[in-house]
């Protein structure tokens, strides 16, 4: 992403990226378990610092911003580190830092960032599609408890987190905006059950069945019944990392796509010689190119307005999705057979792209996000 | 072509209840299954298998051989009746490399002695044959091949691998092409050859889809000795019998394209009429969505009236290669935009990885609801659609040379 | 067009041809202004029994079918010839072979076909966009005679023609499909105000003011308040006939270019040698063949039921917008600067191209009336 | 980047306010008309004209010039306000030849003379300059240029033509390229030259573009004399000169660029505000209309911050070339697809030929409301944006290159 880094965001860049190529690059890192991959990455960044960047300095934290978010999430793209950042870090860290209750703040960051405690959030449903206020799993007051029962589908890193941020509905209608309220529910809680499994874009995540959870009202975030509104706001941070780690994916697709026609013989000349692959792979840096411009345009947005930050972000997702799903496609076509298995990285990035483009809504719900607000 | 408003005479009429009550009566839900779990182009092995020997005891185990082979001499049409018909019931997709592609090549190159010794086994079900084209140097440049067969008395000696062999673990033979000579083009100088996959010296490595499935392999010949019996049509001219092959294989796949185009459509407008828009509607009414589909589902209509064009020419004697290239290419990228609306349309539920579930006999419990197993799979493995078979840019260069040169 | 055309077909279509290209082909042709050209193409259609061509033998027409009349369109898009046919034969005599009385069509369908006579539809408005059923124009009984009052916009022919069919409500809503009725007004009628004016694609329309026009009970086409299902199905032959036009329209242009291509050089080559320019050709010529083939399943499905027509229509007529579209622009490049001039027929292809887009509905009302027909 | 968003200092507002006030003053309604109905890249040339003698009395005739030769000495926070505050008043957009290419070159290259006698008649708004470049077999491939130039003592001889000339039939000057001797490579023996329209043996043919508007000319040289003293640069080194030039060309156009791409998408907005769905609603919330044009607006964002960091790049020293070039492919797409989406939002108006209502005072009266005047002609014109200045494949060939080679 072209941007008048920092110095120290320019070591930090290198710092990952070295450690990615050492550590986790492919085809050696696939002889393990993604869940694996992931544990020992996770110690790493832990080491590095990076889990506290986003943290007041008070918790341990580096109090970045989120620029270094985007560009830790560029990093792990780049590298196809199936770290969980967005979910612990960007999601978990960002409801902590925006509206946890001190007590839990002080007990749960430190553990954060230190790399030994893992957070996801369990917000969508099998009728929800991309809308965060269509919530059918209801909570009830009882004393001073609240009863949650519902279910929630592909809560991402649910199945190695110790708590989930689950979205119930204490008041309002079906889709009301008003009603919608978040718990933070320990995984060992009496009635949750979970059914963990992998993804196709090599993360965990797990669906989700809440059978009268109790969930003691002190871990209710935020106020009751106004959720939205710190929902919406984190899953725009959320986003923009996600289409980071799209670009840094884009990045390292069209690296590989460089080496591969600059390399690759066919009717007797290197397929760079071949005038519609040459202009593919210039389509594939302008789609780069501009990706990353409204990545980082959006990331500078992030601490505007809340109007202002939410048209930006899906004008961002909705732009990045469609470059990211272009550069994809192409760099496994180019490759031929070869992309279309799992023995190249060139397939695993196009799934992780391809998974991404639904990933806290998809290009129209963000496209008509941002019709909404340009008016 | 829709069979609906196909003018049927009686005895049409009578046909098409005799097919279309073979399939109600055989069909089974193993069979459906195995035929909607289908991600590449195959059906799961043993479903394929179980089918190909129900159609030979029915008489139809290749209809469009001619009957002395065993074919069912239909009428043309009763092949049309007959194609319409299977494309509506959906039996699983045979691994069809014997039946369809080394078949015909056999009667048309073959002598007496490997007629009758190959074509019974492959009506029947009893050998499966794959295709050994592909090298790791040679894609889509098919005649850079470099897998040498040395003469050596009545036998060849095989050195070199092929790759992109689709289903050949559960092959028990492959026709392949190796270079008998160098020569001073590439396409001179290499044979047909005619191999058992149980030959001393043959290594079969798996190859895992992106969609997680063990489609493709890669095989290793080492001192591999094949008798010349076993070589189909001259030695060095192997090209002409790919050749053949080839336009074979483009034939068939105009009309199975467009066939199989209008299911995928009707597929996508069901999982969308099942998904919600989150703000209590169906997907399918959600403006953006039922704007791409309907975009879709007119290219639809429009390659599969362009199909049967196509197919009356080509009935009416002309070479239908040009035109039959030119709609392939739209076909191939509405299939593909079809499939991607697919895994658009089940949204969160794309990402769980359910390899293990999509088994006919599935070996665990699948997540989510049942049609969201298979959109992702698909998906991924149908990007090798404009790989297999020729790029898009291979069949541009063709087409360009034919327009421009 | 692919298509299994009968021997006389095959004639008829050379015979066009011909004329096209020996009398009105370009630039020759441009040095006379477009009325003349087009009235002197109307003489020689009219002497070849082409306008004649969908009319009853009775009244001296050779009672073609749909296939005819696409095979005539063809030939005109092709040789870019401004002739009137849609307007005329198609529209107008549509509306009379369907729905005139009888002693209209005896005194009008002769001089259609002898070529003395231009027809044309008035029925768009300001606010009406697409929609055939929204009209603000009125048309109030007296006695014997209607009082039509309101404006038309774009009405293509009408400064040539003896007769409008003009659309006015006489009962409904705004937008109702039910109280829209058609009526046949005289140009030399008191009250109608015509403002002329060449179009941009070198035909001729007009903007029109009924200030109070009054027209005979006679001249009402079809029953009151219900001309919709008859606007709607002559609209669709309208559209089918425009469709063809273009596919003729982008065959011309598919020729030009690859003529273009094998003597241009450029670099040292001549263009056919580059790879970029050659696979767009393909796609040219993929879009083309796509265009011919739906119109012509659209020119089959005239006669079939109104919803499966309608649907087929509808399928055609967004689809070829797209595709002429694609090869208008592909071919107005491939050109350069040549091709943005009034100097070559490309541009002017191109500006034929370009307005039949939105001529009976945009390609995005006709996705809508094929999706709604679809369920 | 958008004004509203900068943080000025009060230094910064007054100076805003100066620009402002400058503008709400001296743009009338005939200029902002002028402005308005510009179809290709120039307004109506006697307006432009007029603005470019109002920009030298204010002493903002060239304001990127250095001070020495009457530039305004802009901070270069002074040069984006005054480049946004520009955008945002839109005034007519002058006939930029001589300004803006033709005197950075004399600046660069020319003699000390040549600088007093062509500067000052520039920003004065005095001499307008067309630029021959094109040759009728020499487009994209400018470097195969064709036109001679024969020394003859102290003079040149000219014989050739120059094509696609935008505006010539309004310049007494024009800068050009010409052939002084046939080399090795074709870019060398080229001279670039400085000449008088008026000279004898110039002869204009007007070019009519296809939006109906005189704005090309084809220029025929028939024993032109030009007098060695205007030649710019070294003889037969003229390639070096033009390719300064054309590195100022594009810098200029990425700022230029993105703000015309928002004023366009704001123009469209507006436009389908205006018009109907034809069901009651405004066509802007047609959902087909609005997805179109929202898809194109987000496009619009990000080239906008991507021109930033162009810019901001540049100004910290780094050569734009590479990046510029890349973004303008996708600015040029966007820019079309703006003016495209104008057209069809405007309906069965965009069919009238108004080009006799178009001029600032029209020679007819307009059909319809005075949205659907411009539309059309913008659509069309703009169809030449991908031509003139390199076409998309020409880009690409360079970026290309510049990726893979």
């Amino acid at each position: 992403m072209r941007y008048a880094w920092t110095e120290e965001q320019t070591l930090l860049r290198g710092a990952l990226e070295r450690l990615f190529a050492e550590r986790f690059s492919f085809p050696d890192r696939s002889k393990q378990p993604n869940q694996y991959v992931a544990q020992a990455a996770w110690r790493e960044l832990a080491q590095l610092g990076v889990l506290g960047l986003p943290f007041e300095e008070q918790f341990g934290g580096s109090e970045g911003g989120a620029l270094d978010t985007a560009l830790v999430m560029e990093a792990l793209g780049r590298g196809l580190v199936p770290a969980p950042y967005i979910p612990s870090i960007v999601i978990g860290g960002g409801f902590l830092r925006y509206a946890g209750p001190s007590a839990l703040k002080a007990e749960l960051i430190p553990r954060l960032i230190a790399g030994d405690l893992h957070l996801a959030l369990a917000f969508t449903e099998a009728q929800s599609r991309f809308n965060p206020a269509n919530v059918a799993t209801s909570a009830v007051r009882r004393g001073d408890r609240y009863i949650l029962s519902g279910q929630k589908i592909v809560a991402y890193n649910a199945p190695i987190a110790g708590f989930l941020f689950v979205t119930a509905r204490t008041g309002g209608a079906h889709t009301d905006l008003d009603g919608v309220s978040l718990f933070l529910v320990s995984v060992d809680a009496a009635g949750l059950e979970v059914r963990s499994y992998e993804t196709a874009d090599e993360y965990s995540a797990a669906d989700i069945r809440l059978n009268g959870v109790e969930v003691a009202v002190g871990h209710l975030i935020g106020e009751e019944g106004k959720a939205i509104d710190l929902i919406e706001r984190v899953l725009d941070e959320a986003i923009v990392a996600a289409c980071a780690e799209a670009v840094g994916a884009m990045a390292a697709l069209n690296a590989r796509c460089v080496e591969h026609v600059r390399t690759r013989v066919a009717f007797g000349q290197t397929l760079s010689k071949f005038q519609a692959l040459r202009h593919r792979i210039v389509d594939m840096h302008v789609a780069y190119e501009q990706a990353g411009a409204l990545t980082l345009k959006a990331a500078l947005s992030l601490s505007a307005a809340p109007a202002h930050r939410a048209r930006i972000v899906s004008a961002c997702k909705a732009q990045v999705c469609q470059e990211a799903a272009f550069v994809g496609k192409a760099a496994v076509q180019l490759h031929g057979a070869i992309g279309v298995t799992d023995e190249l990285d060139v397939g695993r990035y196009f799934k992780r792209i391809m998974l991404f483009q639904h990933v806290f809504g998809g290009a129209d719900y963000h496209l008509r996000r941002f019709l909404a607000l340009s008016r | 072509m829709d069979i609906d408003t196909l003018e049927l005479t009686a005895e049409e009429t009578a046909f098409r209840e005799k097919v279309r009550s073979f399939y109600a009566e055989h069909l089974t839900p193993p069979l459906r299954r195995a035929a909607e779990l289908t991600s590449w182009t195959f059906a799961e092995f043993e479903y394929g298998r179980q089918w190909q020997k129900i159609l030979y005891k029915a008489g139809w185990g290749a209809p469009h051989w001619p009957v002395e082979y065993g074919g069912a001499g239909f009428t043309p049409r009763q092949r049309l009746i007959w194609e319409l018909e299977t494309a509506r019931a959906r039996p699983p997709e045979v691994m069809r490399m014997g039946r369809d592609y080394a078949a015909p090549c056999i009667m048309r190159f073959g002598t007496d002695e490997q007629k009758q010794f190959f074509l019974p086994k492959i009506i029947a079900g009893e050998d499966w044959w794959a295709q050994g084209y592909s090298e790791p140097g040679a894609g889509s440049d098919l005649a850079s091949l470099k897998l040498s067969a040395v003469s050596d008395g009545d036998e060849y000696l095989l050195n070199g691998s092929k790759i992109w062999t689709t289903f050949a673990q559960h092959a028990n033979r492959i026709f392949m092409l190796a270079r008998t000579a160098n020569m001073e083009k590439k396409q001179q100088g290499i044979t047909f050859l005619l191999v058992d996959m149980n030959s001393p010296g043959i290594e079969v490595r798996p190859i895992i889809n992106i969609a997680g499935e063990h489609e493709f392999n890669e095989i290793f010949f080492t001192d591999v000795r094949v008798p010349k019996s076993r070589r189909l049509g001259q030695e060095h001219e192997g090209w002409a019998v790919a050749r053949y092959l080839l336009l074979f294989e483009h034939g068939a796949g105009i009309a199975r394209s467009a066939a199989e185009l209008k299911r995928r459509a009707g597929w996508v407008r069901e999982i969308a009429s099942l998904e919600q828009d989150g703000c209590g509607g169906a997907l399918l009414d959600d403006p953006d969505f039922s704007r791409k589909l309907g975009l879709l589902e007119i290219g639809v209509e429009a390659a599969d009236f362009a199909a049967d064009q196509v197919i009356i020419a080509a009935a009416a004697g002309s070479a239908p290669g040009f035109e039959a290239e030119l709609l392939n290419i739209r076909c191939r990228e509405l299939d593909q935009s079809l499939t991607e609306l697919a895994m658009e349309a089940i949204g969160y539920y794309a990402a769980p990885d359910q390899r293990e579930a999509r088994f006919v006999e599935p070996r665990t419990d699948a997540i989510g609801p049942p049609h969201v197993l298979t959109p992702t799979p698909i998906f991924f493995a149908q990007r090798g659609a404009t790989i297999a078979g020729g790029t898009p840019d291979i069949h541009r260069n063709n087409l360009a040379r034919h327009l421009l040169d």
